[in-house]
């Protein structure tokens, strides 16, 4: 129906009315510089929104909304559009007013102002955030519909702030003793993470307050959060208070009821914080409708939390024939990568899937290789292959191959 | 160190670390002394608890159920025999938990979850030991503190449950391995697969995450599919 | 006075009651996720506003708003902050009516729906956009107190689009005769520039409709503009209608009346496009107060219309002497590059200085040497090295130098 | 070409070519046949013109004045003198135009401001007289046409006045230079400046980008400064 539509703007004969009678915006005045002085998207693009998937979680601050990655372009995602995930609820924090604390294995416990944090050596690195129990859903079979829902716990900005380590030396830390760090937020939930030290050691994870050149946004933890590259969402803790160095691990909440791999033999596995290299195309995606035969991008994203991706292939036939994609320069460690092929639909049905690799080597497995292994119990950590039907009316569903 | 960045960050003072450095660890670092009864955490439970978790812990609407599916088996290899059951319906709380400082802290940090923070040490311990009851993991008479809690640790049934042996922790603090557990294949030309749709979303789900139509931009390479059942307005 | 209350929170003895009370986001239930579909910066960041310059032009319609660099991290530029420069008003154009024109010298002219553009294969890279005006009131003496002012048209962004030279090929353009490209916009200016054809051909002048992620913002061209890498912006044409391929210059009005650069001698440069390598120091800048004596991370943006940032010098005695500065990665071809340097304000007084050169070589002169050249009439093109005094009340000041 | 991307894209008509393609060159390419006389023109200028850039186009209300600057002299030798004196105040559109195309071609795509693309071709053609007239360039029984514009084109005041041999054009079209004309120095020590200030605003512009303070954020290294007069609210 969609695609029947299209294109009928233009007249059989002289040509399109929308270029013979000038549009009303060539004719006349328009609006004002800032007329916004914080400006918002075109009243167009209303249906880009993130979203909740219903029926997922049973209150509505102890939940998750969906970036809609169908939507978007390049690598960087719009913090207005950045996938929420809530333990218990978010706040709009007085930066004035907010503290970081270091202790533990440290000479002297210390404590900053957002005032002193902000005037140290800060980077700025471009890096994705997935959450752990992304694709989730999907282990056991096809639960919903859309990539906005598959893959939208992830997003991707450029993140600014102090390397811990910096902190951590400040306060004299012991890092031969301290071989874990603390991290622990400021809101309702406290959350704490485990925090590994040689990460915090390569100068990687960062004490960030800015996000895509301004501040984060309150639902990703304004004013301060813990950014730890490659590693699931839930340790990035929002609204940080505080970090403290140890010589073990915490067992916190969700490193020992949740984010918890549970494996076929009734185990489950601890402390599984990195997220292995992952793709998925974003165009076409489940639930579009393509509007005609002919020529397509393929395009969408991988990443992988183990560095750089080194090479992604699509197949059109379901995995039996895989090209390699071109992938969008600059290819940057633990960030998403763009990928894209041509394609020329001949209005026959297709699976398309994507299939990414990263610089260890590692290959992103199928849905059979992935279960092989880790069942379909684990919640966490789906990295498998996604598939797409493209039928012959140009829907494409969500599938998973046999 | 800090001589590098003058006039950035000062010395926190004892009290400051206090109200602030309230982890517990899996060895009870952090632990604070203090004691609770399961009689007065089931008190505690039913004025503060039982409205989102149900009386028992059972409850489905708000949460997972936190009790439930652990047995005396259990309790003795500390394993949860029910976690090897495809087709065990749901996994509480109790049937994960492999660490008791997880409970306590949890419950002291962030319950109850509209008014974290407001529970008296006492009443954690109490709480705790009410939900520990509920699990049979201590008698009904049973009295939680510091000085006790690492042998009830010893009783949890899901204490033998975790591994760290994976590589997916990105570091050598937990002396996992490198080599990941899954790997795909580089294949790039007549792979043997067999491209057959094993599942996709029944018809009558098609509508279930609303029209999709209105969940894509209206401009572009395709649209979003009209997901209205056929006739719908 | 503001530095007097900061930090004075932090009670003499116990400690800091914003630690010692635990705060209400600390003890109670926040807000749900999608909250908002389309997030908001935080409200505590109200001041961070692109503005307009008081007096600087007589209606608001051609007119230029500022983009808060002093306030903004790292490189990418919020699009809501994005700077703005309109000559008759921005408009929000219904993508669905929008249509592209490629005619001239071409084998047959063509029309693209937005549909169809964006169904082709697309790149996506961050570049800077600077207007050929900005720093304009500033070639004679100081007139503006900040750098939002001083720099303000100035902003950087993740574009993606289509290689306009994919649509000159399909239109079978012929690209011996035709060295020139004709870019017009369809809002009431209708702007037009004429564009290298060398440039179009290297494949980096896009037709562009992402922008950070989503489609451009409607006061940047939505749903179509011009990006020309290096170039200024009045050619990076907006809401982007036609194409004309030709075998000479066009002569429009901003090539012609505007944008023509006034020597000493009384002519005018014509199609002067290129912004040369310049840089700025954002923080601390003009209109600022240290807050207190000790360490500051001296930051600021560097670019080159010529490729990448080769280097950037920071001098805090008024260029006497220089030390170099810090390059964020990536260092991207004409891309904001983010620096800085490490300093410690011992409370006199101070002129800070950034100094850039890029991969060609060129190094960014003072107002001594780009005015011993080019005067003080030309309006555009000022990329002298900015100074800014450090008073030892911590007040910052716009200072040029004699 | 088009081959390579089957489905996308389709020949302009004719009439969608002639709709669009309105640009004219400084060759009057593009331009289309037509004509108009100063009186006519003086008519549309006093009823759609003049409110915004005044009776003789010496507005300063609302752009710069369009007219004004210019001399005999100019004319004669295409180079317009005032543009060599630093003192001069304001530039008028007239001092600057090189090229006639330039003129016609802005006001038949943007002006009136507020209605472009409204004007007749005789319209624009007379206008175009009009402004021509009010600087000398044609006296004031001219009819400007499409069959006389490139002579008049040899009495602009600044025709002679551009150049393009510069190292600003990204390409080797125009054939400009390479070499910058500017360069700056890498000194890095003991470099002979003499750091002084020449330049600075003066203290009753404080305010007058209004209180910087509103302009900073109110958390980081620093704040923005209170620029408003000591005792203001
Ligand atoms: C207003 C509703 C509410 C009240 C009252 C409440 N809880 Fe909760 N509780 C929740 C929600 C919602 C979660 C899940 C939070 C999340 O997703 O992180 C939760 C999680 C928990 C968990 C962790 C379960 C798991 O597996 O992660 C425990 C344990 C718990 N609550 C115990 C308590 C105790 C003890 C009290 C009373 C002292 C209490 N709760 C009061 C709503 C409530
Ligand atoms: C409603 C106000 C308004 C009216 C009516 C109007 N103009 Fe303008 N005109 C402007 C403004 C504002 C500009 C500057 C636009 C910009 O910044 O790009 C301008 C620019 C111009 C310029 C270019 C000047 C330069 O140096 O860039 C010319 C020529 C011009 N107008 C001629 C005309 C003519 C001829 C008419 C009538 C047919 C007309 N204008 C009617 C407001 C007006
Ligand atoms: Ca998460
Ligand atoms: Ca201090
Ligand atoms: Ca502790
Ligand atoms: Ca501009
Ligand atoms: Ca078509
Ligand atoms: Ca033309
Ligand atoms: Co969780
Ligand atoms: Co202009």
């Amino acid at each position: 129906a969609a695609a029947g539509a299209v294109g009928s703007a233009r007249a059989q004969s002289a040509g399109d009315r929308n270029i013979l009678e000038l549009p009303e915006h060539s004719k006349g005045l328009g609006q004002a510089v800032a007329t916004d002085g914080y400006g918002k998207p075109s009243k167009y693009e209303a249906n880009v929104q993130r979203r909740q998937s219903p029926g997922l979680t049973q209150t509505r601050q102890a939940s998750v909304s969906f970036a809609p990655l169908q939507s978007l372009f390049g690598i960087v995602t719009p913090s207005g559009l950045h996938f929420e995930r809530h333990h218990q609820g978010w706040w709009d924090i007085d930066p004035s007013k907010h503290r970081l604390m270091v202790n533990g294995l440290v000479k002297s416990a210390k404590v900053f102002t957002m005032d002193e944090l902000m005037r140290l050596p800060s980077v700025s690195r471009f890096h994705f955030i997935e959450c752990g129990a992304n694709t989730g859903m999907e282990w056991g079979n096809v639960a919903v519909p859309t990539c906005q829902y598959t893959h939208g716990m992830l997003s991707c900005s450029e993140f600014t702030g102090v390397p811990l380590i910096t902190l951590l030396e400040m306060a004299g830390a012991d890092l031969n003793k301290g071989r874990f760090v603390l991290a622990e937020g400021g809101d309702g939930s406290s959350m704490t993470r485990t925090i590994p030290m040689d990460l915090v050691r390569s100068g990687e994870v960062l004490v960030a307050y800015g996000q895509n050149g301004e501040m984060l946004r309150p639902e990703n933890g304004y004013p301060l959060r813990l950014v730890v590259p490659g590693v699931q969402g839930v340790s990035w803790i929002k609204y940080l208070r505080r970090v403290e160095v140890g010589d073990q691990p915490w067992g916190a909440k969700d490193e020992a009821v949740h984010y918890v791999d549970l494996m076929p033999d009734g185990t489950h596995r601890q402390y599984t914080s990195l997220q292995e290299c992952k793709s998925v195309v974003t165009t076409p995606s489940g639930g579009q409708v393509l509007l005609d035969k002919g020529f397509y991008s393929i395009t969408g994203l991988a990443w992988s939390g183990r560095g750089k991706v080194r090479q992604v292939d699509v197949s059109v036939d379901g995995g039996r024939n895989w090209r390699a994609a071109r992938l969008q320069e600059p290819v940057m460690s633990k960030c998403l990568t763009r990928f894209s092929l041509d394609w020329v639909w001949d209005g026959k049905p297709a699976i398309i899937q994507s299939r990414a690799r990263d610089e260890t080597g590692y290959v992103q497995p199928t849905y059979r290789q992935l279960r092989a292994v880790r069942g379909t119990r684990s919640i966490y950590h789906n990295n498998a292959i996604q598939s797409w039907l493209v039928e012959e009316s140009g829907e494409v569903k969500n599938v998973q191959l046999g | 160190q800090a001589a590098k960045f003058p006039g950035i960050g000062r010395d926190a003072t004892s009290a400051e670390v206090k109200a602030w450095d309230i982890d517990v660890r899996p060895d009870f670092h952090g632990l604070p002394p203090g004691s609770g009864s399961v009689a007065r955490g089931q008190q505690v439970w039913e004025d503060k608890c039982a409205s989102c978790h149900g009386v028992f812990g059972e409850s489905n609407s708000v949460f997972n159920p936190l009790v439930g599916g652990t047995t005396r088996a259990d309790i003795e290899k500390g394993r949860v025999a029910n976690l090897q059951r495809p087709d065990y319906p749901g996994r509480t709380t109790m049937m994960k938990l492999p660490t008791l400082s997880t409970l306590w802290d949890y419950i002291n940090r962030a319950m109850p979850w509209n008014q974290p923070k407001s529970l008296s040490v006492e009443e954690v311990y109490a709480v705790t030991a009410y939900m520990l009851n509920l699990a049979d993991v201590v008698p009904a008479d049973f009295t939680l503190s510091d000085r006790n809690i690492a042998q009830v640790q010893q009783r949890l049934p899901n204490r033998n449950g975790m591994s760290s042996a994976h590589a997916m922790w990105p570091g050598k603090e937990l002396r996992g391995t490198v080599k990941p557990d899954v790997t795909g294949s580089a294949c790039m030309k007549d792979c043997a697969v067999e491209p057959r749709v094993a599942s996709l979303l029944p018809p009558h789900a098609r509508n279930a995450h609303g029209n999709l139509a209105e969940q894509n931009r209206g401009v572009g390479p395709q649209r979003g599919a009209d997901t209205r059942a056929a006739g719908a307005a």
